[in-house]
């Protein structure tokens, strides 16, 4: 897991790097940087984050075998994401509403491959997520600990590089 | 006493051939051996489309101004020779090698994730349906196996050729990124317990590495394709200079996959080399350490030279100095495995077999290749022979004097493990005098071509001087290799008809897979020898004289 | 003034920094009992640092040339530690803290944080330098603008090499703790240095390739005087000052790396010589040939 | 740093001395792996030593000499190599061409910025002097190499790139794209003519002529009809309000030896029988095709024919 971890993250790494390397070495003037909502990306970025604690705490519940516990932490962070995965929605409407979308230039063209690269890996977290929060309603104590700390290691890497997405869409054009 | 190490049972018995009869059960195994000769099978198969692809660009070039095919399909014709003997003839092969030895050589009983193994197999396999599907769907791709944009982009090739390359390979990268993951997995986790890290035989090892390269630079291709094919599909900008998008980007992203991916294709040829020379000279391989640590170097070397694809795309100077110093760097750990190749068969006891035959003939063409790829790290060389026929020159003798010679001597050293028979020796030598002389006249005489200003991909060229003759040789050469390959073929259909005579080792090798029957049985090892060096069945056989303890 | 007269031009070359090098030297040899092997690497250490804070290299950080400071931080991050950990005898960490680290039982946490604080040493010290430099000569280093004079103009260079040096330290620890048998394990620490070395790659790449739009926007004339040693337009000095963090800075990691893998394929553990009679067996059970039973290939 | 540029060795000088370096280097290296190889073989073959050899396992002094060996020469062909990129590649800060190249599928195009000349497909300079190149692509990427003229540069659509021309005797020098560009790369051929001064002086001033007329008939005709059939939607000529630049510039075409990339000899002949079926000449080409009738075909060959 780790090593599928490793090597999605030399993709990511790409499409930082062409997002930046749009941002930083071509003259070409930055339209989606001026029509995005920080603070409020923001926040839902900090939902993400806090998504990544509550899942670091279910997982203790669960290998100190408090099952309630690992319930409603589980629920939280699946919660959590589903709350991220709406603000994206929101933000891609908004900006459809302004006319910018992907075939618009090519702010637009790295912002939302970017974005929706990282929007389907949060998807997929979701997924894997709920399906482990499903099996839990059965018989529990055969979802192996090795399913859990792979997808545990999987949602923190989501999260890691939302930062840095965060980072050089939102943050740096700001600077 | 026994002094083998019982294997535990599986505690689930996963689909295969052996399990139950009928053809169709191929479709649904996963066990390692079957997969890897499915691997071995597909290699084939696309060498064969390959190679008739090859056949046709040089009767096409045979002589000036020929028209036996138009240019068009010329282009498309070159593009998926290059993009099938790499992706879907020297991957599938290697990694078919490696599926199917790496358990055994470290006595293992499967790879770590068989049904990802399987999956992996199948989308390497969708992928070159999806590739070949594009002569049905308006014509193949036709900007280069390297498809640089914009030439590659929509307005300048509307067929939908370049989207099926694109997904194909996606999807063949997916295959290989799998296949990657769980060779380092198997490596880790599934070796016997006696085995350590640094008791791997030498392939293993290079697999191992190999393994690593993989995963590091397919998603920078993946990433690439995505991008591509956003712009194609979807309009977006990124490598369209007229809409701010950059050209060069997709040159950056494609060899800095590109470059590694030489040597993704190189090593386990390395690695097999590592494995036959010391056979068949009686003696343990010169060096153990310096050609495992090379390895190391030339692949973590290998992502730092990229640009010197790109010396002509007009970097400045300063950046070119550099990326010249990292290129002829990983010259020296390479030039060390062939010195310690050759330093393995000093005070030896040569055994002239077919395997051999093809692992000088890869140490000679491989010097070559290596030679002329240091040619290319000099800029101003570079400067004036790249993308010309003396680079076309080149990649073939790396490709095809180091990565396909290599195969060769592991499909004949492997043949009577895999299949309990032999292939002939007579036909062996056929087909490798038939081949190595043929390759040597088609490519040879192209370091020629280049140098008097022959360039790439052209469907034909005007009488200058020299040109004819030299393209015609060339030509007949390639027809030598034609009938080498067909020699081959035959080899190999003849000795499949044959009884399974072999016993379990019969070159007298020292890895772990020669100590388990050929063919093996479904579950490799009943049993494990000890391994105390890294050669366990030479300790096995000379009690007397055992390799140093490293465990 | 050329580039040769500049660096033989005595008055570039610092006294009191060669003295003081010269007694921590002394001072090594009088009070510490070393291998010649090791006594060489501390000199080459001292060495190195001379040649980043005393030589007159260190002087041309004053004409704004950023490959200076690249070239500075590869001796002080990457090379001169590793000398140092060399050099210096175990029985010095003995009571130390850090020696009470034993990384060859993996604790991961820790490993992690020697290598974060390598990383941001990386990072922070070269935009933080970058960032000196523009305010000094107030130009923009690497798209790094500080207006002139500025309050980060009077943070001492020298703090802050002694902060990358003391980072450069705990990075390498892992790798070279001087009790060999609580170093990283060699894949591990091959994968710990290849890690670093992908991060220096990514800075290297990021200032070298943004060194195009830099010089767009910059007036050349005004840079010809101002580095007048060494007349690098900022294109070219910027180009190399990514160069030399990425190809030097990734080759010592490869040959690092090459090191530890040369020392670890030879090395037997001994663990297992408890069981020597496995060797003396001398009979081999030949396996009888057992065909597959169903078709295969 | 200061690099000169002499004139008595041009690139391409530099360039084969660097490669013939390399050469003797690399077939000494060379010719030493196969000596050893076969002597092995024929020494240590199985037949003459079939005992088992002594197990050993390589030698650590031999390994590091060879290493240190290869890292020196290695270290001299850098130098090298950093040395004369240095000499073929000094672009200066703010370059001023001599002559401004841009690349176009599949033909090339050439501009004097100093005299203002733009031509297609026939490029001349001077003898003797050394001519800075601007190179630019107008679709996709293309590759400038003429072999004896020294190295070549690629033409990247949104980069501009310089180097270096020079020729040291007069004469024809034949070069070609060499980056794939598309259906017609092959035909995508360059003939560079290197003149001496003065004849290069007399030629520029020819081509700043104005546009030819002439009073005949079929001429005026012609004239007409390339107007009229959209020629002029793609082809520019000067002096009139025609200045597209999609396909060559037309303005001097008769003085031009060759056309189409170098492809054919530019006579009456060739010249109608590309514009009867340019696929059929050059395929892939984007000129279309316009199915005129013989009458109107005369016609524009006559027009085209005397743009002198």
């Amino acid at each position: 897991m780790l090593l599928l971890i490793a090597s999605e993250a030399f993709f990511f790494m790409a499409l930082i790097i062409a997002y930046v390397y749009y941002r930083n070495f071509t003259n070409a003037t930055d339209t989606v940087a001026k029509n995005l909502d920080v603070v409020k990306t923001g926040i839902f970025t900090l939902f993400l984050i806090a998504s990544s604690f509550t899942l670091i705490f279910s997982k203790k519940a669960l290998l100190n075998e408090k099952y309630v516990l690992y319930k409603i932490l589980m629920a939280t962070t699946i919660l959590f994401g589903i709350v991220f995965i709406i603000g994206q929605v929101n933000e891609y409407m908004g900006l459809y509403k302004k006319q910018i979308t992907l075939s618009q230039d090519i702010f637009g063209s790295s912002f939302f491959t970017l974005t929706g690269f990282h929007g389907l890996h949060v998807i997929l977290g979701i997924i894997a997520l709920s399906i482990l929060f499903g099996i839990s309603f059965g018989k529990l104590k055969i979802v192996s600990i090795s399913a859990i700390q792979g997808v545990d290691i999987y949602w923190h890497f989501v999260d890691v590089v939302w930062l840095f997405v965060f980072y050089f869409v939102y943050i740096n054009p700001l600077l | 006493m026994s002094l083998y190490i019982k294997m535990p049972e599986e505690n689930e018995p996963l689909p295969s051939l052996k399990r139950a009869r009928g053809k169709l059960l191929w479709i649904s195994s996963v066990d390692h051996k079957q997969l890897g000769i499915m691997y071995l099978w597909l290699a084939l198969f696309f060498f064969i489309i390959g190679g008739l692809q090859a056949m046709i660009i040089r009767a096409q070039l045979s002589w000036p101004e020929n028209h036996l095919v138009s240019p068009e399909m010329y282009s498309q014709i070159f593009t998926m020779h290059g993009t099938t003997m790499i992706f879907l003839v020297l991957m599938p092969a290697l990694i078919g090698l490696g599926t199917y030895l790496i358990p055994l050589m470290i006595g293992a009983n499967d790879m770590a994730f068989p049904r990802l193994n399987a999956f992996s197999f199948w989308m390497t396999c969708m992928g070159g349906v999806l590739l070949y599907f594009s002569f049905l769907a308006g014509g193949g791709p036709k900007a280069g196996w390297f498809n640089y944009p914009p030439l590659s982009e929509m307005n300048y090739t509307s067929t939908a050729g370049v989207d099926y390359y694109l997904v194909g390979l996606i999807l063949t990268g997916i295959g290989s990124i799998g296949a990657a993951l769980n060779f380092v997995t198997t490596v880790l986790c599934m070796r016997s317990p006696e085995m350590k890290l640094n008791m791997l035989p030498l392939f293993v090892w290079m697999m191992f590495v190999n393994a690593f390269l993989m995963l590091a630079a397919f998603p920078l291709l993946n990433s690439g394709l995505f991008l591509n094919l956003l712009d194609r599909q979807f309009d977006a900008h990124f490598f369209i200079p007229s809409s701010g998008g950059s050209a060069l980007l997709w040159q950056h992203f494609f060899w800095a996959f590109g470059h590694p991916e030489v040597y993704i294709l190189a090593l386990p040829a390395f690695g097999i080399i590592s494995e036959v020379i010391p056979v068949f000279s009686r003696r343990p391989i010169f060096g153990y350490k310096f050609v495992a640590a090379s390895t190391v170097a030339i692949a973590l070397l290998s992502y730092s030279v990229w640009a010197h694809h790109m010396f002509t795309v007009g970097l400045s100077n300063a950046v070119n100095s550099f990326f010249a110093i990292s290129s002829m760097l990983i010259g020296i750990p390479t030039g060390l495995k062939v010195i310690n190749w050759i330093g393995t068969m000093y005070k030896g006891s040569i055994r002239l077999t077919i395997p051999m035959f093809f692992a000088i003939a890869f140490l000679i063409d491989f010097t070559l290749g290596g030679l002329s790829g240091i040619s290319f790290a000099i800029v101003p060389i570079d400067w004036q022979l790249t993308d010309t026929y003396y680079l076309v020159a080149h990649i073939h003798y790396v490709f095809l004097g180091g990565s396909l010679f290599g195969i060769f001597a592991g499909i004949y050293y492997w043949f009577p493990k895999i299949s309990g028979r032999k292939l002939s020796k007579r036909l062996g030598k056929w087909h490798f005098w038939l081949f190595v002389i043929g390759f040597n006249l088609t490519f040879f005489l192209q370091h020629i071509l280049g140098m008097i200003g022959m360039p790439r991909r052209i469907y034909t060229y005007p009488d200058l001087p020299y040109w004819k003759v030299l393209n015609l040789f060339s030509s007949i050469g390639a027809f030598f290799m034609f009938t080498g390959m067909a020699v081959f073929f035959w080899n190999i259909y003849t000795t499949l008809k044959k009884p399974r005579t072999v016993t379990s080792n019969p070159w007298n090798a020292w890895t772990l897979e020669w100590a388990v029957p050929s063919p093996p049985n479904l579950k490799n090892f009943v049993e494990i020898p000890p391994v105390h060096s890294r050669r366990p069945l030479w300790d096995l056989d000379h009690p007397d004289k055992p390799d140093k303890r490293l465990n | 003034m050329n580039v040769l007269n500049y660096f033989l031009d005595a008055s570039h070359w610092s006294l009191p920094w060669l003295i003081g090098l010269g007694l921590v030297f002394i001072g090594y040899l009088l009070l510490l009992r070393t291998a010649i092997l090791q006594k060489v690497s501390f000199f080459s250490a001292l060495l190195f640092i001379y040649i980043t804070i005393g030589s007159p290299v260190s002087q041309l950080n004053n004409f704004g040339l950023h490959s200076v400071i690249m070239l500075q931080q590869f001796f002080i991050l990457m090379l001169v530690p590793v000398l140092i950990l060399k050099s210096l005898p175990s029985e010095l960490f003995k009571e130390t803290r850090l020696a009470s680290f034993n990384f060859s039982k993996n604790p991961s946490y820790a490993i992690v944080a020697f290598w974060i604080i390598g990383a941001i040493a990386m990072w922070g010290g070269h935009l933080l330098s970058a960032a000196i430099l523009s305010s000094k000569t107030g130009v923009a280093i690497c798209g790094i603008v500080v207006s002139k004079g500025s309050w980060i103009t009077h943070i001492p260079g020298i703090l802050i090499m002694g902060l990358v040096l003391w980072a450069g330290l705990i990075f390498s620890f892992p790798i070279f703790h001087p009790d060999s048998s609580k170093r990283l394990a060699p894949v591990a620490s091959v994968i710990y240095l290849f890690t670093a070395c992908l991060s220096c790659s990514l800075l290297g790449l990021y200032v070298a390739f943004s060194a195009s739009a830099a010089s767009a926007a910059e007036a050349v004339p005004f840079f010809t005087t101002l580095r007048n040693p060494i007349p690098l337009s900022v294109r070219t000095d910027q180009e190399i000052a990514g160069m030399i963090m990425w190809v030097p800075g990734c080759i010592f990691y490869v040959v690092l790396s090459m090191g530890i893998l040369l020392r670890w394929y030879n090395d037997p553990i001994t663990e297992t010589e408890k069981n020597p009679e496995t060797i003396k067996t001398s009979t081999i059970p030949k396996k009888t040939i057992q065909y597959g039973n169903t078709e295969q290939i | 740093m200061t690099l000169t540029f002499s004139l008595e060795t041009t690139n391409v000088e530099l360039i084969n001395n660097l490669f013939i370096y390399f050469l003797v280097v690399a077939a000494i290296i060379f010719f030493l792996v196969v000596f050893y190889i076969f002597y092995y073989l024929y020494k240590y073959n199985s037949e003459k030593r079939p005992d088992l050899p002594e197990q050993r396992e390589g030698s650590v002094k031999v390994e590091i000499f060879l290493t240190s060996l290869a890292t020196t020469i290695t270290a001299v062909f850098v130098y090298l190599t950093i040395s004369t990129m240095g000499k073929v590649q000094n672009i200066p800060e703010n370059p001023e061409p001599f002559l401004q190249i841009t690349g176009h599928q599949w033909w090339w195009e050439a501009k004097y910025p100093n005299s203002g000349v733009t031509t297609a497909n026939q490029i001349h300079i001077p003898v003797g002097k050394k001519v800075l190149l601007q190179l630019n692509s107008a679709d996709v990427i293309h590759s400038w190499w003429v072999p004896e003229l020294g190295r070549k540069m690629d033409m990247i659509p949104g980069n501009t790139n310089y180097m270096w021309l020079y020729a040291d005797k007069e004469g024809e020098y034949l070069g070609t794209c060499s980056e794939f560009c598309g259906q017609a790369h092959a035909r995508m051929r360059i003939r560079v003519t290197a003149q001496n001064p003065k004849d290069f002086e007399a030629w520029q001033t020819q081509q700043l002529k104005p546009v030819a007329t002439s009073e005949n008939s079929n001429f005026i005709e012609g004239k007409r009809l390339f107007e009229q059939k959209t020629c002029t939607n793609c082809h520019a000529i000067n002096g009139t309000p025609y200045q597209a630049n999609i396909g060559p510039n037309l303005t001097h075409f008769a003085s031009r030896k060759r056309f189409l990339a170098d492809m054919k000899i530019n006579n009456k002949e060739n010249l109608k029988e590309w514009l009867e079926d340019p696929q059929k000449v050059k395929s892939g080409a984007h000129m279309p095709n316009f199915i005129f009738s013989k009458k109107e075909l005369n016609a524009l060959v006559t027009y085209i024919h005397n743009l002198k």
